[in-house]
């Protein structure tokens, strides 16, 4: 009867804690891209042909901009008119620019419409925000993946750390 | 046997009988007022998918049935625990059938007034963001706002109140335990919490309900005189007043004796408890229920003289649109069904029967309804710059919901009345025991809960 | 990191010349389009809830036919002290450090209480969703939530215009000047009836204008210390 | 099922507390929007110069717009004629090109004439069912049955139409048949135009003209308005308008004065009798009035026809004789008739001696380098009300920017009789529900067009402590804000095609090619090279705005010349009013001063402004003075029925405490029976029983009668009905 009980409870107790650490350590979220672009690659592979871009190369508003904005096609063929064109990948690149196409990416971060956030890249570039510091070390990263909850208290705590201005309509508007 | 020892002898099968024993009328009322609630889930089922735009309210009328509701069924709430408690402190005989019946009216009205709160949020689903928790967006509530001091309040108020309206329970649910077999003796076993009738557990009984009895009196003056906040806390006409914590603990403890009156009068009625709720019960209830008249009467004269007197601009539209504009057929209604027509009845003796009494208590529950609205509305619709004036309309989602909240809450009652004693037994038995043993200095015999 | 809580933020406020201002409502329309402000349509206008930020109050004084008439435009008032901040039970409403009474929409509970406590009447609640037909959706400002029901909203002073002016002055690195911000009303006023500025700064025309003899607050007497000035009209 | 709809639900609202969830990615619908290309950037605000088009002011904007939509339309700064500032109806703009009743692109009837049933059709089948006609019916019936009937539309258009019917051989241009308008009054018809200075004047009488609404340029005059109440280094103006029922206007002045209706320019006569005989100007007066031919006019004579005492006119005329620069201006009511109104009110102006004075009246120089991009011969435009340009029968009618169906509903049969009616309209309107071709024009948000004018400002100079009147001409440039939102065609693009197609080409490829021409046309006439570089036409479509060297006014001899002062006695006492019993009162129809005459009704921002005065919106009503209603039993709100001799409406009264005992005064703009979701079906269209709003004469002379009528009223209202008071800031 006793032992009866004692298992009962563990078995509750188990499935909770299932419950809780399956979002603790949960797979982050990592979509397959319409193109395995590789971030490593580009930014932080040590080598003689290894473009090592800065991430506002290709990024390339968001320090004007509230996006940070996602490359066209365009400006990836720039390169990859002559560079590693024989790679499966780097033709299907190609193959989106020859019907001017933008390949339909995912996106990693983003905020849901009823959050009311209006985030603006621009300010955080303007104040020297690294870029990992919100998005994790997407230099380092060959798919990338959300490294980064962007809950608002994980906001708010930076901006108290850096002492930026807390005051709602910073954010919401 | 004398008529008295026929008494003694059939308290707990007549104290009993309704739990026991399921007429044909306890299914017809819980029929009615069953599917009256349903009909009120529908609707609010029907706002919550659409928005609280299927009500009346616009701007600047952003309260109305829901806000009249919620402070009505407060108010009600207040029959109970205040009358029971004040009338257990000052050691009131005659409070011992009244008691339980007025205590399951203060938490039925309580829980009934309390979801209206949440039912009229915009976005009702985030009522607990109200509840001072810690979370990930590092927000806490302002508990600056009279809305958070309600939460608090009634909250308080709520749970007190359960535990007034258990802890004389406890006796008597170990006399239905007896009673009852099966899956029931299971259930009433666990409820009545082991009691056994020992001398130890009725002293801790004694004590606890003799603690609570006190406390709660505050906690129920506080609750009213919170929700009066609501309202004297704001800068608007004929809302910012000082008069409105007391006036509302008056309004309060007014409509929820009449509830009272009108409650004892059915279960006297349709259990056959003639014998135990007595003309003298109605009639010392009724002189209560007079005292409040008359003190309402004078609250309310004072607060619209001092606006007539005042004669300022924002108060005196205020003041006008209830005297002699738009609200005035409802306000003129609550004055006679609040004052003109229950004063004499209750002042004259020979009206003072039963009948009389519950007729004046009709009149002022709805009466008193009428006052909620009548704080709220005519305010509302005329804000300080005129052309933003405004009329509401109640819309037939409004309607069914405060309908509902009387089904829902005759409902609570039958139910109640299925499951416990609605006349408290050991109560009403220790009221005769005293009363035999009258001028004795010995410690008053029990009449044990089981068997006899 | 440069972006500091300075210790001296602009102190936002208005300036209304009502010998100025025709009634002509220009306001009322740039109001609605600079915010996202939904059209009501004709049945819920009716019953009170067209929502306008910004309304034109027209008064009569006199009998014909000697008769004039007061048009007085009223919007948040954006209040000091602001009696629909502390009665809402969830800080949706609250004060900026840059003087502007603040409204979050995601965080409103819809308690409606700050509407009520409100002496002039701007505040508007969103009893039923919006509705936007296609395509007149495409001209919502990206810079502004689309309220849902459920949820109070006002007039916010153009917050999205004041930070893209102070955006503005940081990209150039110097305080904020007058004239950098206008909220859509005072851009679009045609008479020039509205001025807006930082009234901390002593030399902005609205700290010069709310000292004229004839500035005085909407019911001051209530202590709500308004933001917004009017100008009377005099003769 | 949307997202909201599955929070409430499921009760768990925004419990995420993480504003990013694992489930689902619904931000990849956007992924497009967040790629840059050479033009554009996604998060940044674009602006975009164009020319409001929702009255002819002709204001200047500049569209804001992100992620390639327009979500902001707001006045030009660098535009001489509203200098940033914009009203209203121009801020509504954007629901004119987003507006979900537009028309989606070219059809054609597919069923009964009129049955409103089209079906869609390539641009290419539309431009040949065109063609073949015009084609065909040229060929029956000669050249001369092909009609272009034009009203409010850009110049390119406007240009485009007249290359195309000089093509075509055909000399049949309709206009909005407005009588004459205020200067074609003012000035006999030469084509002269007048501006007031009304920021510098000190003493303004307007009769009935609703300079701060509807009249010539709302957000000029209300911009100079502003000056002339607290403009710097000057006193406050004094303003009295004159004016039957109280306009948002006329609400605005120190002083409304209501004359009887019709009876303005008698008042304009009476004020100058007293200012004749009491001497109170210096200036010379023509020998045929100074020598008391105006005694008639006198105000102790006049009074009871105009309705004001003898001492109110006297003591109006010896204040605005005496203020330092007073100034008159006619319009409404006053522009009545064959310009004796107008002609006497600027009598008043010629005897204060304030012609091209600080203040006072000037002469528009004139400035028309598009003259040049015309055919080169003068439109001779024909009144659409003609009878002889309906006699239908085998003939074709091209109609752009007009409505007449609705303006004038008594028109039907006439338009009807069109063999082929083509209707550019990008809606499906009164008119064009009769079309048998639909080529929709685009908004003119998605249009090129080009405006040249001269701006008249006279504005105090601080350092020269004088007023500086100074002309300046401009040319204002509109280019497509957005890309076209529908399959739709400028109208001028439209022409340009056909004409190509009938063999004979128009002098432009394109209507920006038309812009680009006349823009060098501006140029030359500014003394710049013709030719403009790309850097200065990118700049230049930025900006929007072109403007040549100010210089001082100087011609009057317009003014001078104008019939003005020299026979003001053409005017007859007071009009003709037999008193009638079974219509006792006038008829005021007005201009709305947000639907205008109803061309805008289907702009639901304007629909959903509350009328300034009455506060009504989404409505017709007709206002009646509490006393007259009382002694009718109608009460606010209540359903009346309006009869004229024409017809009868029923509406909802409004008891409106600033408007003569016997007017009724009642909006147009409602009563559409098509134009969309928003104007159809709503209130009344006075046009059937107060006659179409050009017809001046009938429509501040019309008698009604009023009677309470069975049945609800629909009369939505913003503000409160009464008409209270308050001690607040006045």
């Amino acid at each position: 009867m006793r032992s009866w009980k004692v298992v009962l409870i563990l078995l509750a107790l188990a499935a909770v804690s299932v419950v809780f650490l399956s979002g603790i350590i949960g797979k982050p979220f990592e979509p397959a891209q319409p193109i395995a672009f590789d971030h490593w690659q580009h930014t932080s592979k040590q080598g003689e042909d290894t473009p090592k871009l800065e991430c506002t190369d290709c990024h390339e508003n968001a320090d004007k901009s509230r996006f940070a904005t996602i490359p066209n096609v365009s400006k990836c063929m720039i390169c990859h008119e002559t560079m590693k064109t024989e790679s499966p990948e780097i033709q299907k690149l190609a193959a989106y620019s020859s019907r001017s196409e933008q390949p339909p990416w995912k996106r990693v971060y983003w905020i849901e419409k009823e959050a009311d956030v209006f985030f603006t890249h621009k300010p955080h570039i303007r104040a020297g925000v690294d870029c990992t510091t919100c998005h994790g070390q997407v230099n380092q990263m060959h798919r990338v993946k959300r490294d980064v909850d962007h809950s608002m208290g994980w906001c708010i705590q930076c901006h108290r750390e850096n002492r930026v201005s807390v005051d709602c309509s910073i954010c919401h508007r | 046997m004398s008529k008295e020892d026929v008494l003694k002898s059939n308290i707990n099968s007549d104290l009993l009988r309704p739990v026991f024993k399921t007429g044909i009328g306890w299914y017809i009322t819980v029929a009615i007022s069953g599917s009256l609630l349903l009909a009120a889930m529908g609707a609010f089922g029907y706002q919550l998918y659409s928005g609280i735009g299927v009500w009346g309210l616009n701007r600047p009328v952003m309260w109305a049935f829901d806000i009249t509701n919620f402070v009505f069924w407060i108010g009600i709430s207040h029959a109970g625990t205040l009358i029971s408690a004040i009338l257990r402190v000052t050691g009131a005989e005659w409070r011992r059938p009244v008691t339980r019946c007025a205590e399951a009216i203060t938490v039925f009205a309580l829980m009934i007034g309390a979801m209206f709160p949440i039912v009229h949020l915009g976005r009702p689903y985030l009522f607990y963001w109200l509840a001072p928790y810690p979370n990930s967006r590092g927000l806490w509530p302002n508990y600056r706002s009279p809305l958070l001091w309600d939460f608090f309040a009634i909250n308080t108020y709520l749970l007190g109140s359960l535990i007034y309206l258990y802890l004389p329970l406890i006796p008597d649910l170990a006399l239905v335990r007896d009673k009852a077999k099966g899956l029931r003796h299971k259930i009433y076993s666990i409820a009545s919490l082991g009691w056994r009738g020992t001398q130890v557990q009725w002293s801790r009984l004694e004590k606890a309900v003799g603690v609570m009895a006190v406390i709660i009196i505050p906690v129920a003056v506080s609750v009213h005189t919170i929700v009066s906040w609501d309202f004297a806390m704001t800068i608007r006409p004929m809302w910012h007043s000082t008069i409105f914590g007391p006036y509302f603990v008056a309004g309060a403890i007014f409509s929820g004796i009449a509830a009272l009156i009108m409650a004892m009068a059915v279960i006297r009625k349709v259990f056959h408890l003639e014998a135990y709720l007595k003309p003298i019960h109605f009639n010392n209830l009724g002189l209560l229920l007079l005292t409040m008249s008359l003190l309402w009467f004078y609250f309310t004269f004072a607060e619209y003289l001092t606006s007539y007197y005042g004669n300022e601009r924002v108060e005196k539209a205020v003041f006008q649109s209830k005297i002699s504009g738009a609200y005035a057929p409802l306000f003129w209604a609550m004055v006679v069904c609040c004052f003109v027509i229950p004063m004499p009845i209750l002042a004259i003796k020979k009206l003072r029967t039963i009948s009389g009494t519950v007729a004046a208590s009709a009149l002022i529950v709805v009466g008193m309804w009428l006052e909620r609205f009548l704080i709220i509305v005519p305010t509302l619709s005329q804000p300080a710059l005129p052309f933003n004036w405004g009329s509401y309309r109640p819309t037939w989602v409004e309607i069914t919901l405060t309908a509902g909240t009387f089904g829902y809450f005759v409902l609570l009652y039958a139910v109640f009345t299925k499951l416990f004693p609605i006349v408290a037994v050991w109560e009403f038995k220790e009221g005769l025991t005293l009363a035999d043993h009258a001028g004795s200095v010995a410690e008053p015999q029990r009449l044990v809960a089981h068997g006899d | 990191m440069e972006e500091k809580v300075e210790s001296k933020k602009p102190q936002w406020a208005m300036v209304i010349d009502l010998d100025r201002c025709t009634g002509c409502e220009a306001c009322v329309v740039a109001c609605h389009a600079e915010n996202n402000i939904r059209i009501a349509g004709e049945g819920p206008a009716a019953g009170g809830r067209s929502v306008n930020w910004i309304r034109v109050e027209r008064y009569y004084e006199g009998e014909y036919p000697d008769i004039r008439v007061k048009f007085m435009p009223v919007m948040c008032q954006h209040c000091e002290e602001a009696p629909c901040e502390p009665v809402c039970p969830v800080y949706a409403t609250y004060h900026t450090d840059e003087g502007l009474n603040g409204q979050v929409y995601n965080r409103c509970v819809g308690t409606r209480y700050c509407a009520n406590n409100c002496p002039y009447t701007v505040r508007f609640f969103n009893f039923l969703d919006p509705v936007w037909p296609e395509p007149l959706s495409k001209s919502l400002n990206p810079e502004v939530s689309v309220r849902y029901r459920g949820v109070m909203e006002k007039c916010t002073f153009c917050i999205q215009r004041i930070r893209k002016g102070e955006d503005k002055a940081k990209d150039e690195g110097r305080e904020i000047r007058d004239g950098d911000v206008n909220p859509a009303c005072v851009q679009s006023c045609t008479a020039r009836a509205m001025t807006f500025g930082n009234i901390a700064d002593p030399t902005s025309e609205v700290a010069r204008l709310s000292k004229s003899g004839r500035a005085s607050r909407l019911m001051e007497e209530l202590g709500t210390k308004p933001r917004v000035t009017y100008l009377s009209r005099g003769d | 099922m949307k997202r909201r709809e599955f929070i409430v639900l499921t009760g768990v609202g925004a419990a995420s507390t993480t504003l990013l969830s694992g489930c689902g990615n619904p931000e990849n619908a956007l992924i497009p929007a967040l790629i840059p290309d050479d033009t554009y950037t996604p998060g940044i605000d674009y602006w975009k110069a164009s020319t409001c088009a929702l009255c002819s002011a002709g204001c200047g904007i500049l569209v804001r717009t992100r992620e390639r939509a327009a979500n902001k339309i707001e006045g030009n700064p660098l535009h001489p004629v509203n200098k940033g500032a914009l009203c209203a109806r121009g801020q509504a703009g954007l629901q004119v090109l987003y507006n979900p009743d537009r028309v989606k692109g070219p059809m054609k009837r597919s069923g009964e004439r009129g049955s409103g049933q089209f079906e869609s059709i390539s641009w290419d089948e539309a431009a040949k069912i065109l063609v073949d006609r015009l084609a065909d019916i040229r060929a029956k019936n000669g050249q001369a049955s092909v009609a272009f009937s034009l009203g409010n539309t850009s110049n390119v258009n406007r240009i485009a139409a007249e290359h195309f019917m000089s093509s075509f051989g055909s000399e049949r241009f309709i206009s909005a048949p407005v009588s004459s308008d205020h200067d074609d009054l003012l000035f006999n018809g030469t084509g002269q135009r007048a501006v007031f200075d009304i920021a510098n004047a000190t003493y303004l009488l307007s009769f009935g003209a609703r300079f701060l609404e509807t009249w010539q340029s709302p957000v000029m005059y209300s911009l100079a308005y502003g000056e002339f109440r607290r403009g710097k280094n000057r006193r406050r103006g004094k303003f009295v308008m004159i004016e039957p029922r109280m306009s948002t206007t006329a609400a605005n002045a120190d002083e409304w004065l209501p004359a009887a209706i019709g009876t303005e320019g008698l008042l304009a006569l009476a004020i100058a009798q007293v200012i004749i005989r009491e001497k109170l100007t210096p200036n010379p007066v023509s020998p045929n009035v100074a020598n008391g031919t105006l005694d008639e006019f006198a105000p102790e004579k006049t009074e009871a026809d105009i309705n004001l005492p003898a001492e109110k006119i006297v003591r109006i005329a010896r204040e605005f004789a005496a203020s330092e620069r007073p100034l008159a201006i006619a319009g409404g009511a006053a522009a009545l008739g064959d310009g004796e109104s107008i002609r006497a009110v600027h009598f008043l102006n010629k005897l204060v001696g304030n012609l091209n004075m600080p203040g006072g009246v000037f002469e528009v120089e004139q400035f028309d380098p598009l003259a040049k991009l015309g055919t080169g011969k003068p439109i001779k435009w024909a009144p659409l009300s003609e009878k002889d340009g309906y006699e239908g029968g085998g003939s074709a009618l091209l109609i752009h920017g007009m409505n007449p169906v609705f303006h004038s509903p008594q028109m039907t049969d006439r338009i009807n009789a069109f063999q082929f009616i083509v209707s550019f309209s990008p809606f499906i309107d009164e008119t064009t529900q009769l079309a048998d071709l639909i080529l929709p024009d685009h908004s003119y948000l998605e249009s090129w067009d080009i405006q040249a004018a001269t701006a008249h400002h006279t504005v105090w100079h601080a350092d020269l402590r004088a007023l500086q009147p100074t002309p300046t001409p401009y040319a204002a440039i509109a280019s497509p804000a957005i890309s076209p939102e529908f399959d739709t065609k400028q109208t001028a693009d439209v022409l340009i095609d056909v004409s190509r197609q009938l063999g004979q080409p128009l002098p432009f490829e394109s209507s920006e090619e038309c812009v680009r021409k006349a823009v060098s046309e501006v140029r030359r006439a500014f003394g710049q090279a013709a030719e403009i570089s790309d850097e200065d036409w990118k700049s230049l479509l930025e900006s929007g705005v072109m403007t040549g060297d100010s210089k001082p006014s100087g011609s009057t001899s317009g003014l001078e010349s104008a019939k003005a002062g020299d026979q003001p006695l053409a005017i007859s006492t007071g009009e003709p009013k037999p008193s009638n019993d079974a219509y006792p009162f006038f008829v005021l129809a007005y201009e709305h001063a947000a639907l205008g005459y109803g061309d805008h009704a289907n702009l639901p921002w304007l629909q959903e402004l509350p009328d300034p005065l009455t506060s009504v919106l989404w409505g017709s009503w007709v206002e009646i003075n509490p006393k007259t209603a009382a002694s009718l039993h109608i009460e606010d709100g209540d359903l009346v029925e309006v009869k004229t001799a024409d017809g009868s409406l029923r509406l909802p009264a409004v008891l409106f405490p600033a408007i003569r005992p016997d007017v009724i005064a009642m909006p147009y703009g409602q009563g559409h029976t098509a134009y969309g979701q928003y104007a159809k079906g709503r209130g009344v269209n006075p046009a059937t029983i107060a006659g179409p709003y050009w017809d001046a004469k009938k429509r501040f002379g019309v008698r009604a009668s009023v009677a309470k009528a069975a049945g609800e009223a629909k009369l939505v209202r913003f503000g409160t009905s009464l008409p209270e008071k308050i001690d607040t800031p006045r």
